[in-house]
C-alpha cells in the first residue's frame, strides 16, 4: 500500500495544524462572545487530532489515532460542560461577553 | 595524714553552716554562735595537730577527677604542706576568736543564725581555697570567699548603699578573677597540668617554654591577686566593704581573705620566679598602693575607712615584698598584719557597738576611761602596726624595709615604703588619740550609755594584742624559725639572712624613729592641740582631694559603669530596635511584593488567557532555545 | 524546508491537500472572524468537515466518520441549540479594546513562528521516503482490538467521563430554585 | 528497652493528656513526662553496657528516607536533659491554673516527643521533620495561653514562627542538596561525603541560618525577648531551657561533621560572633526592665559563649559546649521558675516594681540566690564546669577570645546581682510575699541539686559524652 505521506509530506500536515492551532489561539484571545471562544477551543483542539492522525500514518501505528478518539471523547464531555457552564452564566448575568467575567478576583 | 582528718577540717565549718541554715533559728541564738564557733574551733584543733605532726613532705589528696581537658585531668584534691598549714593556723585561730567574739557582738541582731552561717561558709571557702592542690581547686576556694564577702558586706540588705558595696566588692572581684582564669588557661596551656606539685617540677624542668607567655600568665594572675588583695587598681571595694558587720571587715577583710592574693603569689613562687619583668610589676603596684592607701587615711573620719586603707596600704607593703621576690618577709608580715589588724578591726567594733553604731571619729573621744580593755589592746595593736620596738609590727615590717633597701640600687621602693611607714604610724595614733583622748564628743544619750563591752568581746581583742605583742618572735634577724619552716617552699635558695650588720641596724633605726616622728605630729595635732577634723563641707584643698580618696571611684563611675550603662541604653534603645526593623524589614519587603502582585490578578477571564498564552509562549521559547546553548 | 508543490506536475492527491487545506484554513478563520455566531457555527461546521476530509486523504475512514458524527452531528448541534437558546443572533458585540486586538494578532504570530520553529528542528524529517509495513495498522479492525485489549481502563474511563459530564450538564443548567 | 518505646510513650503521653479531661491532664502529663525519664535513664544503663542503641527501618522507599533513630552517647545525653526538664516543667506548672489545660499539657507532653525525636533522628528528613514539629506547640503554647496585649503577643509569636521556619528552610535545601549528592539521608552518608569547599561553605551557611536563628546568635536573635517576655513561663522555660540546646546540639550533630572545612575557614567569625553575642547580651541585659527580658538576654550571652565553644572544633570546646547545654537548661528554667513565683504573688515581671522580698521569704531567697550564683558561675556549681571548659577552649584558639568571652564572667555578674538587688533586697515590700510553697520549693530544690552534683562530680557526663565528641572529632577532620 502506498503512503500518502510520500506525495504530500509530513512537513504540510506540521504546517497545516500549527495555523490552525494558532487561529484557535487567535480566536480565543481576539473574540469575546463565550460560544465563539469555545468554537476557538475546538478548532485548537481539531488542530491536534489531525497531527495525531497525520503521525500515526508516519509511524505505521494506531495509537495515535487512539489518543484522537479520546481527545473527541474529552472534548465532547468539555463542551457539554461548558455550554451547560455558559447557559447558567447567561441566566445569571444576562450576557456571555468574556470580558465581564470579572470575578476571578479574590 | 590522714584523708578524713582532713575532711573533717575542710567540712566541719560546712556542716556548722548546714546546721545554722536549717535549723539556726529554730535552735536560737546561743546554740547557733556555740555551733558556729566549735565548728571553726575543731578546723583549728585539727589543723594544730597537722601542724604538729607535719611531714616535710607535701601530703597530697586527691578524691576524684573533677575536670576532665583533652590534654589533662584535674582533681578534685588537697595538698597539705608547711603553706597550707600556716594558712590555716591563722585563719582558723583568728577565725576561731572573731566567731567568739561575734556571738556578743551580733547577739541583738534577728539574723544572727544566718551571719553565722555565712561565716562558717566562708572559713570553709578559705580552707578549700588554702589547701586546694590545683589551682582550680583554689579558684572555688577563691570565688567562694568572695561570695561570702558579697554576703556579709550586703548582711544588711535592707540599705541599698550597702549592697551596692557589696555587689562592688564582687564584682570588682570578678574582674581579678577574669585575670585568674586567663593565668590558669595559659599555665594549663604550657604546662598541661594545674597541680601545684607537678607544675613546680615541670616548671623546673621546662627549659623551651616562651618566656614571654609565662610572663604572661604570671601577669594575668596577678591581677588576679590584685583584686582579692584590693591592689591597684581594684582597690576601690575594700573600704566600701567596711558597710559589712565588723567582726566580718576583721575576718575577711584584714585577716584571711585578702591575704589569698600573696597566698597564691607565694604558692606559685617559682612560676613568679621565672617572670622578672611582672615581679617588678608586683614591687611596684605594691608600692604605689602602699603610699596611696596611707595618703587617703591620713584624713579619713570613719574609724573603720582609716582601718580598711591601712589595711590596702599594708597589703601593698607584702606585695612589694613579693614583688622583691621575699615570699617569706610577705607571709610573716601576713601573719602579724592579721594579728594587729583584727585586734584593731575587733577594737573599734567594740568602741562601734558601745557607741551603739556610731563610726565618725569626730564624735568619739575620751573613751580611754570607759573602755579600758578596748583601749589598752587597741594601743598594743597600733603600736605594733607602727613599727615599734619590739612588737610584731616592727620585725615584719622592717624586714620588707630591708629587703627593698638591699634588693638593688635603687632606694625609691626603699623610701615609698618607708613613707608609707610613717604615714601608718601618723594615722593610727589620730584613730587613737580622736577615739580615746580628751573628752566625748557625742550625744548624752550615748555618753549615758558608755561601757566596756562584754567578756566574749574583750577576750579575743586581749589574746589577739598579746599575739601582736609577741608575734614577731617567729621570724627574728638572724635567726628565723619562718624561714626555715618555709625553707622547703621555695626554689631560690630562701633569699640570703640578714646578717645584722649596721646597715640593718641603721635601717632599725630610721624606721623607729620614722614611726616616732609620725606618732608625734599625731601627738602635736590631735592631743596637744585637740584639733578635730573639720566637717565634711569644709574640706578643702589636698585634704579634700584625699578625703574624696582621689576620686578615683568617680573615676572609674564615669569611664567604667556609666558608659557601659549608656552602652546598654543605646542597645535597648536603638540597636534592639533597628535589628528588629530588618527583620520586619523583610517581611515588609515580602508583604509590598504581593501588594504590586494583587493588581495583575485583576479578575478578567481574558487577561488571564492572555497572560496565559504569553507563559506558554516563553516557555516554549525557551525549551526551543535551550537546544541552542547547551 | 517547505517545500513548494509543482502545480503543474501536482498529483492529485496532492491538489486535493491543497484544496481542502485551503478550505479548512478559511473557514477557520472566518469562524473567528464573522460576527455572528451562526455563521460561526456554520463556518466551523465546513472547518470540520474538510478535516474529515483531511483522515480520509490519510486512510483512516473511522476517524473520519467518527470526527464527522462527533463534532457535527453532536457538538456544533449542541452549539447551534445553545445558540438558539440565548438567542444571540444579534450583532451586539462589543469590540474587545484595540491593544488586545493588537496584541492577539502578535499573540499569534508569535506562536506561529516559535512552534513551526520547533517543528522544524525536533527531528530531520524524511525527505519523501516514508516506511511502509504493509501491515493493516489502522483498519476498524485493528482499531478496535486496541481500544479493547490495550486501552480498555482508559476506553472505559472515557465512558465514566462522559456520563458524569451528562449528569454535570443536567445538573448546571438545571434552573436553581431559589430558597428563601 | 527499644529507643523508639520512648517517643512512643511521649506520643501516647500527649494523647492520653488530651483525653484526661482538664482536671486530670497536669497529673497524667507529669506522670508520662517520668516515665519517659525512667525511659531515657534505661536507655542510659543499655548504652553503658555497651549495646548499641539504634532503631532504622526504610520508611520511604523514594526517595530513599529511613525512620532512622540512634542514641549515641551525645544524643542521650541530649535527650536525658530533655526528659528530665519536662516533668520539672510540668510541676512547676502546678501552682498556675490553665483554661482548657488538657491541650496545654498535652501540648507540653508533645513539644518534648518532638524535640527528642531531633535529638534522636539519624536521618537528615526524619531530624527536619521533628525539628519543624517541635515548633507547632510552642507556637500555640505562646500564642493562646501567653500573657500581655493580645494583639503584640500575636505579633511576636508569629514573627517568631515565621522567623525559625523560614531559617529552617534553608536547612532543608542544604539536605535535599546532600542528599541529591549522597542518595540518602542518612548521616552516615552524609557525613561520608566529598564534598569541594565552596559547597561545604554554602551548605554550612545554610545550616548556619536555621541554627543562628534557633540558638540565636547575634544579629539573629531579634525574635527572641519578645517572645520569652509574652509565652507563659512553662513556654519560656521549654525555649530556653530545650528548644535553644536544639540548635547548638544540630551545630555539633550536624552542621561540623557535614561541612568542616568551612567551619574551619570561618572559625574566628563564628567564633566572634558567639563573643559579640556575649558581650551584646549582657550589656543588654544590663538595663532591662523586664524580668523575663533580662533572663531572655541572659541567656542569648550564655547560648553566645556555648556556641563559640562549639566552633573552636576542639574536644574541649565540644565538651564544654555540652556541658554547659545542660547546665544552662537547668539553671534557666530555674530563673524563669523563680520570675514566675515572684509573678504569682505580686503580679508583675516589671523589676521596678518589686523588692524588699527578701525579708520576708528567706527559703526562697536563698534558692533564688543559688541560682544566681549558678547562672554566673560560680565555681562548685555545674555553670562553672561547662563555662571554664569552654573558655579554655576559646583560649586554645586565642588567647583574646578568652578574654573577651570572659568578660561575661564580669558581666554576667553585674546585670544578675543588679537584678536580684533590685529584686530582692532593700526595704521590706509593703505587698506581703509568701515564702515558697512546697511544690514550688521541690521543683528548685531538684535543680538545685543536680547544679550542685554535677559541679563537684561532672564525670558521669563528661564520660558519657566524650566518645561521642570524639567520633564527630574525627569526622571533623577527616579532611586533613
Amino acid at each position: 500500500m502506498d503512503n500518502i505521506l510520500n506525495q504530500i509530506g509530513i512537513e504540510n500536515y506540521i504546517f497545516l495544524s500549527v495555523i490552525l492551532f494558532c487561529i484557535g489561539v487567535f480566536g480565543v484571545l481576539y473574540r469575546r462572545n463565550a460560544i465563539v471562544v469555545f468554537m476557538s477551543i475546538e478548532i485548537m483542539l481539531n488542530a491536534i487530532n489531525l497531527l495525531f492522525a497525520a503521525f500515526s500514518t508516519y509511524h505505521q501505528d494506531a495509537q495515535g489515532q487512539i489518543f484522537v478518539f479520546f481527545s473527541m471523547a474529552v472534548a465532547a464531555a468539555e463542551v457539554a460542560i461548558g455550554l451547560a457552564i455558559l447557559v447558567s452564566i447567561f441566566r445569571n448575568m444576562g450576557t456571555i461577553d468574556v470580558g465581564n467575567l470579572k470575578n476571578l478576583k479574590g | 595524714m590522714d584523708t578524713n582528718l582532713v575532711l573533717v577540717l575542710l567540712l566541719a565549718p560546712f556542716l556548722g553552716f548546714l546546721f545554722n541554715v536549717f535549723l539556726g533559728k529554730k535552735a536560737g541564738k546561743n546554740v547557733v554562735g556555740i555551733v558556729g564557733t566549735l565548728s571553726v574551733a575543731v578546723s583549728f584543733v585539727i589543723t594544730l595537730y597537722l601542724f604538729a605532726n607535719a611531714s616535710q613532705e607535701p601530703v597530697v589528696i586527691n578524691l576524684f577527677d573533677w575536670i576532665s581537658i583533652q590534654r589533662f585531668d584535674i582533681s578534685f584534691g588537697f595538698l597539705i604542706d608547711q603553706l597550707s598549714i600556716l594558712w590555716l593556723l591563722f585563719v582558723t585561730g583568728i577565725g576561731s576568736l572573731i566567731h567568739l567574739y561575734s556571738i556578743s557582738y551580733m547577739h541583738d541582731d534577728e539574723k544572727m543564725h544566718s551571719f553565722f552561717a555565712y561565716l562558717n561558709l566562708f572559713i570553709f571557702f578559705m580552707i578549700a581555697l588554702v589547701i586546694g592542690s590545683n589551682l582550680l581547686m583554689m579558684f572555688i576556694g577563691w570565688e567562694g570567699v568572695g561570695l561570702c564577702s558579697y554576703l556579709l558586706i550586703g548582711f544588711w540588705y535592707k540599705n541599698q548603699n550597702f549592697n551596692d558595696a557589696a555587689k562592688k566588692a564582687f564584682i570588682m572581684n570578678r574582674i581579678g578573677d577574669l585575670g585568674f582564669l586567663i593565668g590558669i588557661f595559659i599555665v594549663g596551656s604550657l604546662f598541661n597540668t594545674l597541680d601545684f606539685t607537678s607544675l613546680r617540677t615541670t616548671i623546673e624542668s621546662a627549659k623551651d617554654v616562651s618566656d614571654l607567655w609565662i610572663a604572661i600568665a604570671a601577669l594575668a594572675l596577678f591581677i588576679g591577686a590584685t583584686g582579692k588583695s584590693a591592689q591597684l587598681p581594684l582597690y576601690t571595694w575594700l573600704p566600701d566593704a567596711m558597710a559589712g558587720p565588723t567582726p566580718v571587715s576583721a575576718l575577711i577583710h584584714a585577716a584571711t581573705m585578702v591575704t589569698a592574693g600573696i597566698f597564691m603569689l607565694t604558692r606559685l613562687n617559682f612560676l613568679f620566679d621565672m617572670a622578672p619583668s611582672v615581679q617588678n610589676i608586683i614591687a611596684i603596684v605594691g608600692a604605689c598602693t602602699a603610699l596611696v592607701a596611707a595618703t587617703i587615711a591620713l584624713v579619713q573620719n570613719d574609724i573603720k575607712k582609716v582601718l580598711a586603707y591601712s589595711t590596702v596600704s599594708q597589703l601593698g607593703l607584702m606585695f612589694l615584698a613579693l614583688g622583691l621576690g621575699a615570699y617569706e618577709v610577705a607571709v610573716f608580715h601576713v601573719i602579724t598584719h592579721a594579728f594587729f589588724k583584727a585586734c584593731l578591726f575587733l577594737g573599734s567594733g567594740s568602741v562601734i557597738h558601745g557607741l551603739h553604731g556610731e563610726q565618725d571619729m569626730r564624735k568619739m573621744g575620751g573613751l580611754k576611761k570607759a573602755m579600758p580593755i578596748t583601749f589598752i589592746t587597741m594601743l598594743i595593736a597600733s603600736l605594733a602596726i607602727a613599727g615599734i620596738f619590739p612588737l610584731a609590727g616592727f620585725w615584719s615590717k622592717d624586714e620588707i624595709l630591708m629587703t627593698a633597701f638591699n634588693h638593688s640600687n635603687n632606694k625609691a621602693l626603699w623610701v615609698v615604703g618607708s613613707i608609707a611607714s610613717i604615714m601608718t604610724a601618723f594615722y593610727m595614733f589620730r584613730l587613737i588619740y580622736l577615739t580615746f583622748f580628751n573628752s566625748f564628743r557625742g550625744t548624752e544619750e550615748q555618753k549615758h550609755h558608755l561601757h566596756e563591752s562584754p567578756s566574749l568581746i574583750t577576750v579575743p581583742l586581749i589574746i589577739l594584742a598579746i599575739l601582736s605583742f609577741v608575734g614577731g618572735a617567729i621570724s627574728l634577724p638572724g635567726h628565723s624559725w619562718l624561714n626555715d619552716y618555709l625553707a622547703p617552699l621555695f626554689t631560690k635558695v630562701a633569699h640570703e639572712e640578714h646578717t645584722l650588720g649596721s646597715t640593718e641596724y641603721m635601717l632599725m633605726a630610721i624606721a623607729t624613729i620614722g614611726a616616732l616622728i609620725g606618732i608625734g605630729i599625731a601627738y602635736k595635732k590631735y592631743l596637744k592641740d585637740n584639733t578635730i577634723p573639720s566637717e565634711d563641707a569644709e574640706i578643702t584643698g589636698l585634704s579634700k582631694v584625699l578625703y574624696n580618696k582621689y576620686y578615683v571611684d568617680e573615676i572609674y563611675d564615669s569611664v567604667f559603669v556609666k558608659p557601659i550603662n549608656l552602652l546598654s541604653d543605646l542597645f535597648r534603645e536603638h540597636v534592639e530596635k533597628s535589628l528588629s526593623a530588618l527583620v520586619f524589614g523583610l517581611g515588609k519587603v515580602t508583604n509590598e511584593i504581593a501588594i504590586q502582585g494583587k493588581k495583575a490578578h485583576n479578575g478578567s477571564v481574558g487577561f488571564y488567557l492572555f497572560a496565559f498564552v504569553i507563559g506558554v509562549i516563553v516557555i516554549l521559547t525557551y525549551l526551543f532555545l535551550q537546544q541552542f546553548f547547551i | 524546508m517547505i517545500q513548494i508543490p509543482d502545480i503543474a506536475n501536482a498529483t492529485p492527491i496532492q491538489i486535493l491537500f491543497c484544496v481542502l487545506s485551503v478550505i479548512t484554513l478559511a473557514t477557520a478563520f472566518l469562524t473567528i472572524y464573522s460576527k455572528k455566531p451562526m455563521h460561526n457555527a456554520i463556518y466551523l461546521v465546513i472547518c470540520f468537515t474538510s478535516i474529515s476530509g483531511h483522515y480520509l486523504l490519510l486512510n483512516a475512514q473511522f476517524l473520519a466518520l467518527v470526527n464527522l458524527i462527533v463534532y457535527i452531528g453532536a457538538i456544533m448541534i449542541l452549539m447551534l441549540f445553545t445558540i438558539m437558546l440565548m438567542n444571540l443572533n444579534k450583532e451586539n458585540e462589543v469590540h474587545k479594546p484595540r491593544i488586545t486586538r493588537l496584541g492577539a494578532i502578535v499573540v499569534f504570530c508569535l506562536m506561529c513562528l516559535v512552534l513551526i520553529a520547533m517543528f522544524m528542528n525536533s527531528k530531520p524529517i524524511a525527505d519523501g521516503s516514508y516506511d511502509v509495513t504493509g501491515e493493516d495498522y489502522q483498519s476498524i479492525q485493528v482499531l478496535g482490538k486496541l481500544l479493547l485489549n490495550e486501552y480498555m481502563v482508559p476506553f472505559e474511563f472515557a465512558s465514566v467521563l462522559l456520563l458524569v459530564a451528562m449528569i454535570g450538564a443536567v445538573l448546571l443548567s438545571k434552573k436553581e430554585k431559589i430558597e428563601k | 528497652m527499644d529507643v523508639t518505646t520512648l517517643l512512643i510513650i511521649l506520643l501516647l503521653g500527649a494523647f492520653a493528656t488530651y483525653f484526661s479531661g482538664d482536671k486530670w491532664a497536669p497529673k497524667v502529663a507529669l506522670l508520662f513526662s517520668l516515665t519517659a525519664f525512667a525511659g531515657a535513664i534505661c536507655l542510659l544503663s543499655q548504652y553503658n553496657l555497651g549495646n548499641e542503641i539504634s532503631y532504622s527501618k526504610l520508611w520511604i522507599a523514594k526517595p530513599k528516607i529511613y525512620f532512622a533513630l540512634q542514641a549515641d552517647g551525645l544524643a542521650l545525653a541530649m535527650v536525658l536533659l530533655t526528659t528530665a526538664l519536662t516533668p520539672i516543667i510540668i510541676f512547676s506548672s502546678f501552682g498556675n491554673t490553665y483554661k482548657n489545660s488538657k491541650a496545654f499539657y498535652a501540648l507540653i507532653v508533645f513539644m518534648s516527643f518532638a524535640m527528642s525525636g531531633t535529638f534522636l533522628a539519624s536521618d537528615g528528613l526524619l531530624y527536619y521533620i521533628f525539628w519543624e514539629l517541635s515548633l507547632i506547640p510552642i507556637y500555640f503554647i505562646a500564642l493562646i495561653w501567653g500573657n500581655g496585649d493580645a494583639e503584640e503577643r500575636k505579633k511576636a509569636v508569629v514573627k517568631f514562627f515565621i522567623y525559625t521556619l523560614a531559617g529552617s528552610l534553608f536547612m532543608l535545601i542544604a539536605f535535599v542538596y546532600l542528599f541529591q549528592k549522597a542518595g540518602s539521608f542518612l548521616i552516615s552518608d552524609l557525613t561520608a561525603l566529598n564534598l569541594s569547599s565552596s559547597e561545604q561553605f554554602w551548605i554550612f551557611m545554610a545550616f548556619f541560618l536555621a541554627y543562628a536563628i534557633k540558638i540565636p546568635l547575634i544579629p539573629f536573635h531579634t525574635w527572641q525577648a519578645k517572645v520569652y517576655q509574652k509565652a507563659p513561663t512553662v513556654g519560656t522555660m521549654l525555649l530556653a531551657g530545650i528548644m535553644l540546646k536544639m540548635g547548638l546540639y544540630s551545630v555539633i550533630r550536624w552542621q561540623l561533621p557535614i561541612a568542616p572545612l568551612a567551619a574551619k575557614e570561618y572559625m574566628y567569625v563564628f567564633i566572634g560572633l558567639g563573643i559579640a553575642g556575649v558581650i551584646y547580651g549582657s550589656i543588654v541585659a544590663l538595663k532591662q526592665k523586664d524580668l523575663k527580658k533580662l533572663l531572655a538576654y541572659s541567656s542569648m550571652a550564655h547560648v553566645g559563649l556555648i556556641a563559640a565553644g562549639a566552633y573552636t572544633l576542639t574536644l574541649d570546646g565540644l565538651r564544654g559546649a555540652v556541658l554547659q547545654m545542660i547546665a544552662h537548661g537547668f539553671v534557666v528554667v530555674g530563673l524563669f521558675f523563680v520570675a514566675e513565683i515572684i509573678f504569682r504573688r505580686y503580679e508583675t515581671r516589671k523589676i521596678a516594681e518589686m523588692g524588699g522580698i527578701r525579708a520576708q521569704s528567706p527559703k526562697f531567697t536563698s534558692m533564688f540566690m543559688i541560682l544566681v550564683l549558678a547562672s554566673v558561675a560560680l565555681p562548685s556549681t555545674f555553670n562553672f564546669v561547662g563555662e571554664f571548659t569552654v573558655l579554655y577552649s576559646l583560649s586554645q584558639v586565642n588567647v583574646w577570645f578568652a578574654i573577651l568571652g570572659g568578660t561575661t564572667i564580669i558581666l554576667g555578674a553585674y546585670y544578675m546581682l543588679k537584678m536580684f538587688q533590685h529584686i530582692m533586697l532593700g526595704e521590706t515590700n509593703a505587698k506581703l510575699f509568701a515564702d515558697v510553697t512546697f511544690n514550688e520549693g521541690l521543683a528548685l530544690v531538684v535543680v538545685i541539686a543536680v547544679l550542685f552534683f554535677f559541679g563537684l562530680y561532672p564525670k558521669p557526663i563528661m564520660e558519657l559524652i566524650t566518645p561521642s565528641l570524639e567520633n564527630i572529632l574525627t569526622q571533623i577532620n577527616r579532611f586533613n
